[in-house]
C-alpha cells in the first residue's frame, strides 16, 4: 500500500490542548498498549503451543478448553492468536524502529547540507517511495528465501522514505528560521544545532507519523504471511491464519474473523492515535506581525 | 511548464528506472540459489546439456554482459524464458496482465468515484454527520484487503452464492476482487480530499469570497473546489497505481490468474526470469505513474502553467 | 572597525535573467557609532546584512572587520568561533528568534559555555548579568519563550548578541514587528547597551523615525544601490535624493502637530504591471 | 442627526479555546464618516470588523447588537445576505486573499450576474485606472501572483468600490505595502471615499496614519473602546493616560528625543485583563478604584473611559503649528 496518501494533512488549533490525545485519542492508546500487552504476554496466556495438533477435534465451536475453538487441524485458535500477535506487531516494530534509526539522521542531514545531496537524496528517497512496501519485500523474497528476516528488512528499506521525508521537510522549515540562524552566528558546528536544537524541535512531528507508518507496516507483514512469504508455518501469525482458504470455502471463517478483528481494532486504533497527534499539533504557526 | 522543464523531468523519470531495472536485476542476480540447481533440480543433466542451458541462460558472462543483454532484450519485449516449462516470458505475462490490467481498472474507477464523493461532503460539512463518515472511513481505512478479500468471499460468495468464490475468470469473477481492493484505498482517498477540502475552506481568499455576498454555492464550486484538487489528483494518482501491488494479495486471495498470483507463484518456484519480468514491470508502472502525478500537480498549478507563456 | 568595499549580489535567474540584488557597496562603521540602512522591501539592505553577518556568500567585494577580512563565511570551529566575537545579529521576528524548547536562561548559558566559559558558577553569574543589562527578571530567565511578550524574547536575541561581546551587532528590523509601546522599551534598552559597551550597531530598517532616534549615520538604498548617505540630520532634514525625498514625504505626518485629513501629496500613475519577483 | 449608518451596541467577543477577545465595544458612525480604530496587539480591532462583517471564526460566541443601515445583521454572513449587501471589506494581505487559480477579470466581474458583465467592463477598466494602475486592459488577463502587493491591494480595493458599498470595512490595508506605496493606497481610499460618499471603518495600529484619513478615531485596548473623539481633538487633547502614552511613545522623524517616553509592560488582550481598566497594570496614573470595576465610557464628542482622565484642555493652549 503506497505510503505518500496516508499523511494526514496536520491542522493546526487554536491552542495546544494539554491533554492533546483527547477522549478517542486516549482509547486508542489503551487499545494499541492492550495488543502490546498481549502479544508480549502471549508465552505464558496462550493456553496451548502455537502447533498442538488435536486430530479429533477439527472446528470445534467455543468451549472451555477451547475459548475461540479450533482449527481445521484441532489447533487452539486463541493460542494461535497470542502467539501471532508477537510477529504481527513485532515485525512492524522492527520495522518503524529501523525506519527511525536510518530515517532520521539522513533526513536530518539531507535538510541540513542541502544543495546536492539533498537534492540526490530527495531523487532517490521519491523514487523508493513510489514503490508500495509489498513490492520491495516481494523482491526481497525472491532473493532471500521466503522468512520472516527477508520480509521485515525489506518493509524496513521501504519504510525508511516515510520517515527520511518527514524529518527532511521538518527539518528544513527549521533550518531558515532565525534561532539557527543565530545559534550558527554563534559559532555553534552543524551537528551540535542539529542533534540539540533541530532534532528535538521536529521529533514531535516525526514520532505523530509512527503510528501510521507501525498500520501500514503490520499491514503489509500480514499481506505477505497471507501470500506465504513471510512467515512459515507451523510459525503463525494473523496473516497466516486468514490465509487458510479451504477452511473458509467449507464454511468456517471464524479463525480468519478472530484474525481479521485483531488486525483492523489494531490498525484503526493506530490510525485514529496518528490522527489526534497530527491535529494536537499546530502546523508552523505563521506569525502574522504586523508589518 | 516548459518544454525543458518537461524533457529534465522525463529525463529524470527514465534515470529512475534504469535504476530500478539494475535494483532489480542485481539483486536477484545475486540470489544465493545457483541458475542451475533451480533448472535441474534433483536431475544430474550431461555435460552437453548443461553447456547448452549454460549458454542459453548466459550463466557464464559476466554480470555487466548480462545486465546489458537482459535490458536489450527486454526493451523489444522479450522477457527471457522462464525457468518452469520453459515458455517464454512475454507469453505468461501476455495471458496474465490482461486480468489485472482489468482488475485495477475497475478497482480505479472505485477508488476515485467512492473516494471523492465521500471526501468532498465530509470537508465541506463539519458536524455531526461529518464525524459519523468520518470515522466509519477511518475503521474502512483499516481493514486491509486481504481481509476484506475474506470477509466478501465468505459472505457473498461461500454465503450468498451471488459471486464465484475461488478462481473464477470474465467480468462476474472481478466483481468482488475489485470492491476489495478499491476498498480501503478509497477510504484513504476520502479522508486526503476532506482534509484538501476543510484546509482550503480555511483559506483567506474563501473569507473574500464571502465577505463579497458570494452564494455558498458559488464559493464551494468557483474556489474551493479547483483548489482543492491538487492534492487530490496527487493522492488519486499514486492510490491506481499503488493497485497493482494490491492486485498481487486479492489475486492470491480469490485465486485470479493475474501478473500478482503469477508473480507470487514464481517466487515461490525461483523463476528468477518471471520475477524479474513482473517486478521490473510493476516498478515502471509505479515510477511512471509517480511522475505522471508530479507533472498534472504542476500543471494544474496556474504559476507553474504560465512560466512558460 | 567594519569596513566594506564593493559588496555585491547576484542571484542567477531562469534562463539567464538574473536579479541583482546589490550591486556593489561600501561602508564603513567606527567604534561605538550606530549607521543605519534604511530602504524599502527589495532595496538589497537586508541581504547586505545577512553578507556582512556572514549568513550569505557575497558575489564579489571584500567585508574586514577589526582587521580579519571576513567576506567568505567561516568554515572552521576555530574561524567560526573568532568571527562569533567580532559580529552578532538580532532579526525581526521575535516568535522565531528563540529555541522554543530552551528557556532564555540555559539559552544564554549555552553560548557563554560555546564561547570558554567553562565554571558553572561563573556562568549563572553572566547569564543573570545579561539578564540584568536587558531589562529581563530571573523568573523569565527561566520560563519557556512561549510565555514571553515579543518584547521580552527580542530582548533575550539581543543578550544572546551581547554574550560573546562582539564589538558590532547587525540590527535586522529588530523593532519593526514590535507594537509602538514595545518597540520604545527596546530602542531605548538599545541606546542604554550602546552607552554602556561602546557596541556599533548595523541598524536596518524601513521607518524613518526610528533612524531619526537610533542612529549616527544613515545610508538610503533603492533596487540594490545607495541612493544616498550621510549624517541622519542632514538626510532627513535636507534630503539630496529625490527619492528620499519621496520616501520622507510618504511618511504620515504627525497627527498632533499637523491639521488631520490633510492627503500628503498628488496620486502618481503605477509603473505597468510588472512581473513580481 | 442622520440615522446612523453603523450602530455597535454592548458588543461582547467570546473565541472558544481563548476566551473573550472583546469586552464592551459601543460604537457608531454616521453615514459618510470615517472612523479609525487604533490599537495594539490583542486590542480586538480585526475582531470587531469581523464581527460587523460577519466573519467570526467558527464557534465564536457575540453577544450585543450590531446594526447596519437600520437593519440588525446576523451573527454570520450567509450567502445572499441582504442587510450586509451594501459592506465591503479590504484585508492586510491583498495576496493571501486572492484566489491564485482566479484571473483578475474574473475576479472583479465575479459579483455581476453573468448577462450584465460586458456593459460593466468600461467601468471597470475606469476604476482600475482610477487606483493607479497602468495598462487596466492587460491587467484582466493576469493572475495574482503575477503582480506586486501594492497593484494587488489597488485591486481590492476596485472590486470593493465596484460594488457600491455604503461603509468599507479596511483592516490594515497599507501595513504590509511600503511606505510610499502606503501613500499612494491611502491616497486613493480616502478620493474615492470623499467622492462617493462611502463611509469607511479604517484600523491600524498607526496613529498618524488613521489621522490622516479619519474624520474620528477611537483608541481600543483589551477589547474595550478607551477613547473616542474627533482626530484633531484626540491628537491635539488626548485624555486617556493610553492614549497619551501611545501618542508620546512613538519615534519622531522631525526630532531625536533624549529617551522614547515608553509604558512599562505589554499590551494585554481582554482574556488577560482583570476586572477593572484593562490599562491599570501599565498605568502611571492608575489608583486602587481602576482596578476594581471597569469605568463608564463618558461624553459625546470627546468619550474616555477613565477614572483619572486628564481634564479638557482650554481650547487655544494645544493649537498645532498647521503643516501640509
Amino acid at each position: 500500500m503506497t505510503l505518500a496518501l496516508a499523511l494526514p494533512a496536520g491542522r493546526s488549533r487554536p491552542r495546544r490542548a494539554r491533554g492533546v490525545l483527547g477522549p478517542v485519542g486516549w482509547t486508542a492508546l489503551v487499545l494499541v498498549a492492550a495488543m502490546v500487552l498481549l502479544a508480549a504476554l502471549a508465552p505464558w496466556l496462550a493456553p496451548y503451543p502455537v502447533d498442538q495438533q488435536d486430530l479429533l477435534h477439527p472446528y470445534a465451536g467455543p468451549s472451555p478448553a477451547h475459548w475461540l475453538g479450533t482449527d481445521a487441524t484441532g489447533r487452539d485458535i486463541l493460542s494461535r492468536l497470542l502467539w501471532g500477535a508477537r510477529t504481527s506487531l513485532g515485525g512492524p516494530a522492527l520495522v518503524v524502529a529501523l525506519s527511525l534509526a536510518v530515517g532520521l539522521p539522513t533526513g536530518l542531514l539531507a535538510a541540513w547540507r542541502g544543495g546536492l545531496v539533498d537534492a540526490a537524496l530527495a531523487r532517490v528517497l521519491d523514487v523508493v517511495f513510489a514503490v508500495p512496501g509489498i513490492l520491495i519485500a516481494v523482491l526481497a523474497v525472491a532473493v532471500f528465501e521466503p522468512g520472516l528476516t527477508p520480509a521485515v528488512l525489506a518493509l524496513a528499506v521501504a519504510y525508511l522514505p516515510y520517515v527520511a521525508r518527514t524529518t527532511r521537510a521538518a527539518a528544513r522549515a527549521q533550518r531558515d528560521l532565525p534561532y539557527v540562524e543565530a545559534l550558527e552566528l554563534q559559532g555553534m558546528g552543524g551537528l551540535r544545532i542539529c542533534v540539540r536544537h533541530i532534532l528535538p524541535n521536529i521529533l514531535g512531528v516525526v514520532l505523530a507519523q509512527v503510528p501510521v507508518a507501525f498500520a501500514l507496516a503490520l499491514v503489509d507483514l500480514a499481506s505477505l504471511s497471507f501470500l506465504g512469504l513471510a512467515v512459515q508455518a507451523p510459525a503463525a501469525d494473523w496473516g497466516v491464519l486468514i490465509s487458510d482458504t479451504s477452511a473458509l470455502l467449507q464454511g468456517h471463517p471464524e479463525q480468519a474473523v478472530y484474525a481479521g478483528l485483531a488486525i483492523v481494532t489494531t490498525v484503526v486504533a493506530l490510525t485514529f492515535l496518528g490522527d489526534r497527534l497530527t491535529e494536537g499539533r499546530p502546523v508552523a504557526r505563521a506569525r502574522k506581525e504586523k508589518r | 511548464m516548459t518544454v525543458r522543464e518537461l524533457l529534465r523531468t522525463v529525463g529524470a523519470m527514465c534515470v529512475s528506472i534504469l535504476a530500478a531495472s539494475f535494483v532489480v536485476f542485481a539483486s536477484l542476480y545475486a540470489a544465493p540459489g545457483d541458475a542451475e540447481s533451480v533448472l535441474f533440480g534433483s536431475t544430474t543433466p550431461t555435460d552437453e546439456v548443461r553447456a547448452a542451458v549454460r549458454d542459453q541462460y548466459r550463466l557464464d558472462d559476466p554480470f555487466l554482459v548480462r545486465y546489458v543483454h537482459w535490458l536489450g532484450s527486454v526493451a523489444h519485449g522479450d522477457f527471457g524464458t522462464s525457468f518452469v516449462g520453459g515458455q517464454s516470458v512475454a507469453t505468461r505475462l501476455g495471458a496474465t496482465a490482461p486480468t489485472t490490467l482489468a482488475l485495477v481498472g475497475l478497482a480505479g474507477l472505485l477508488l476515485v468515484v467512492i473516494g471523492i464523493a465521500l471526501g468532498v461532503p465530509m470537508g465541506l460539512r463539519p458536524g455531526r454527520v461529518d464525524t459519523v463518515l468520518t470515522t466509519v472511513v477511518a475503521v474502512v481505512a483499516g481493514i486491509p484487503t486481504f481481509v476484506s478479500a475474506t470477509l466478501l468471499i465468505a459472505v457473498f460468495a461461500v454465503g450468498l452464492g451471488w459471486f464465484p468464490a475461488y478462481g473464477a475468470d470474465g467480468l462476474r469473477g472481478l466483481v468482488l476482487p475489485a470492491l476489495s481492493l478499491a476498498l480501503v484505498s478509497s477510504a484513504m482517498l476520502a479522508r486526503i480530499t476532506r482534509a484538501s477540502v476543510r484546509a482550503e475552506s480555511g483559506r483567506e481568499y474563501v473569507t473574500t469570497a464571502r465577505a463579497r455576498g458570494l452564494p455558498s454555492r458559488v464559493v464551494v464550486a468557483r474556489h474551493i473546489l479547483p483548489n482543492a484538487a491538487g492534492p487530490v489528483i496527487t493522492a488519486g494518482g499514486l492510490l491506481v497505481a499503488a493497485l497493482f501491488a494490491g492486485a498481487i494479495v486479492v489475486e492470491n486471495a480469490f485465486g485470479i490468474a493475474g501478473l500478482g498470483s503469477l508473480l507470487v507463484s514464481s517466487v515461490n518456484r525461483q523463476d528468477f526470469p518471471t520475477v524479474q519480468a513482473i517486478s521490473l514491470l510493476l516498478v515502471v508502472v509505479f515510477v511512471l505513474t509517480n511522475t505522471l502525478v508530479d507533472l498534472a500537480a504542476r500543471g494544474l498549478d496556474p504559476r507553474q502553467r504560465r512560466r512558460a507563456a | 572597525m567594519l569596513t566594506v568595499s564593493g559588496l555585491r549580489k547576484e542571484f542567477p535567474g531562469p534562463r539567464g535573467s538574473g536579479t541583482v540584488a546589490v550591486a556593489g557597496l561600501d561602508l564603513h562603521l567606527d567604534r561605538g557609532e550606530c549607521l543605519a540602512i534604511v530602504g524599502e522591501s527589495g532595496s538589497g539592505k537586508s541581504t547586505t546584512a545577512r553578507m556582512i553577518a556572514g549568513l550569505l556568500a557575497p558575489t564579489a567585494g571584500r567585508v574586514v572587520l577589526d582587521g580579519h577580512d571576513v567576506s567568505r563565511p567561516a568554515r572552521r570551529r576555530r574561524d567560526r568561533l573568532h568571527r562569533a566575537r567580532l559580529l552578532q545579529m538580532v532579526f525581526q521576528d521575535p516568535y522565531a528568534s528563540l529555541d522554543p524548547r530552551q528557556s532564555p536562561g540555559d539559552a544564554l548559558a549555552e553560548v557563554l559555555a560555546l564561547h570558554g566559559v567553562r565554571d558553572r558558577a561563573e556562568r549563572t553569574a553572566r547569564v543573570r548579568e545579561l539578564g540584568e543589562a536587558v531589562g529581563l527578571s530571573a523568573r523569565q530567565l527561566e520560563s519557556r519563550p512561549a510565555e514571553l511578550s515579543g518584547g521580552q524574547r527580542q530582548r533575550v536575541a539581543i543578550a544572546r548578541a551581547l554574550a560573546p561581546r562582539p564589538p558590532v551587532i547587525v540590527l535586522d528590523e529588530a523593532v519593526s514587528a514590535l507594537d509602538v509601546s514595545i518597540q520604545a522599551q527596546v530602542v531605548n534598552l538599545l541606546a542604554d547597551v550602546r552607552a554602556a559597551t561602546d557596541t556599533a550597531y548595523l541598524f536596518i530598517t524601513h521607518d524613518l523615525a526610528v533612524v531619526r532616534q537610533v542612529a549616527d549615520r544613515v545610508l538610503v538604498m533603492r533596487a540594490g544601490d545607495v541612493v544616498e548617505q550621510g549624517p541622519v540630520a542632514q538626510v532627513l532634514d535636507r534630503p539630496a535624493a529625490p527619492y528620499t525625498q519621496r520616501l520622507r514625504a510618504a511618511v504620515p505626518p504627525r497627527s498632533d502637530g499637523a491639521r488631520p485629513g490633510a492627503v500628503p501629496h498628488q496620486v502618481e500613475r503605477n509603473t505597468p504591471p510588472c512581473e513580481s519577483s | 442627526m442622520t440615522s446612523p449608518l453603523l450602530e455597535i451596541g454592548d458588543v461582547v467577543v467570546d473565541l472558544p479555546g481563548r476566551g473573550t477577545v472583546l469586552r464592551d465595544i459601543t460604537l457608531a458612525m454616521a453615514s459618510g464618516e470615517s472612523l479609525g480604530l487604533v490599537g495594539e496587539s490583542g486590542a480586538g480591532k480585526s475582531m470587531l470588523a469581523r464581527a460587523v462583517a460577519g466573519l467570526l471564526p467558527a464557534g465564536a460566541a457575540r453577544l450585543g447588537t450590531i446594526r447596519f443601515d437600520g437593519a440588525p445583521l446576523s451573527r454570520s454572513r450567509t450567502g445572499r445576505d441582504g442587510a450586509r449587501r451594501r459592506l465591503g471589506m479590504v484585508f492586510q494581505d491583498a495576496r493571501a486573499h486572492l484566489d491564485p487559480r482566479q484571473r483578475i477579470g474574473d475576479f472583479l466581474l465575479e459579483t455581476t450576474p453573468r448577462r450584465a458583465r460586458p456593459a460593466r467592463l468600461p467601468e471597470v477598466l475606469a476604476l482600475l485606472d482610477r487606483v493607479g494602475l497602468a495598462e487596466p486592459r492587460r491587467l484582466l488577463d493576469r493572475y495574482p501572483d503575477q503582480l506586486s502587493g501594492g497593484m494587488l491591494q489597488r485591486i481590492m480595493i476596485a472590486s470593493v468600490v465596484l460594488a457600491d458599498p455604503a461603509l468599507v470595512l479596511a483592516d490594515e490595508p497599507t501595513t504590509a505595502l511600503d511606505v510610499t506605496t502606503q501613500a499612494e493606497v491611502v491616497a486613493i481610499l480616502d478620493e474615492l471615499r470623499r467622492e462617493r460618499g462611502t463611509g469607511l471603518l479604517f484600523i491600524s495600529h498607526d496613529l498618524d496614519l488613521a489621522a490622516q484619513l479619519c474624520d474620528r478615531i477611537a483608541v481600543l485596548y483589551a477589547g474595550t473602546v478607551q477613547e473616542v473623539a474627533a482626530a484633531g481633538a484626540l491628537a491635539a487633547d488626548p485624555r486617556h493616560p493610553y492614549t497619551r502614552a501611545l501618542f508620546a511613545a512613538r519615534p519622531d522623524i522631525e526630532r531625536r528625543l533624549p529617551r522614547l517616553p515608553a509604558i512599562a509592560g505589554h499590551p494585554v488582550a481582554a482574556y488577560e485583563s482583570g476586572a477593572g481598566c484593562a490599562f491599570a497594570p501599565r498605568c502611571d496614573r492608575a489608583v486602587d478604584a481602576c482596578g476594581t470595576a471597569l469605568p463608564e465610557l463618558v461624553g459625546t464628542e470627546h468619550a474616555v473611559r477613565c477614572l483619572v482622565a486628564a481634564p479638557p484642555a482650554p481650547a487655544t493652549r494645544r493649537e498645532g503649528v498647521t503643516r501640509c
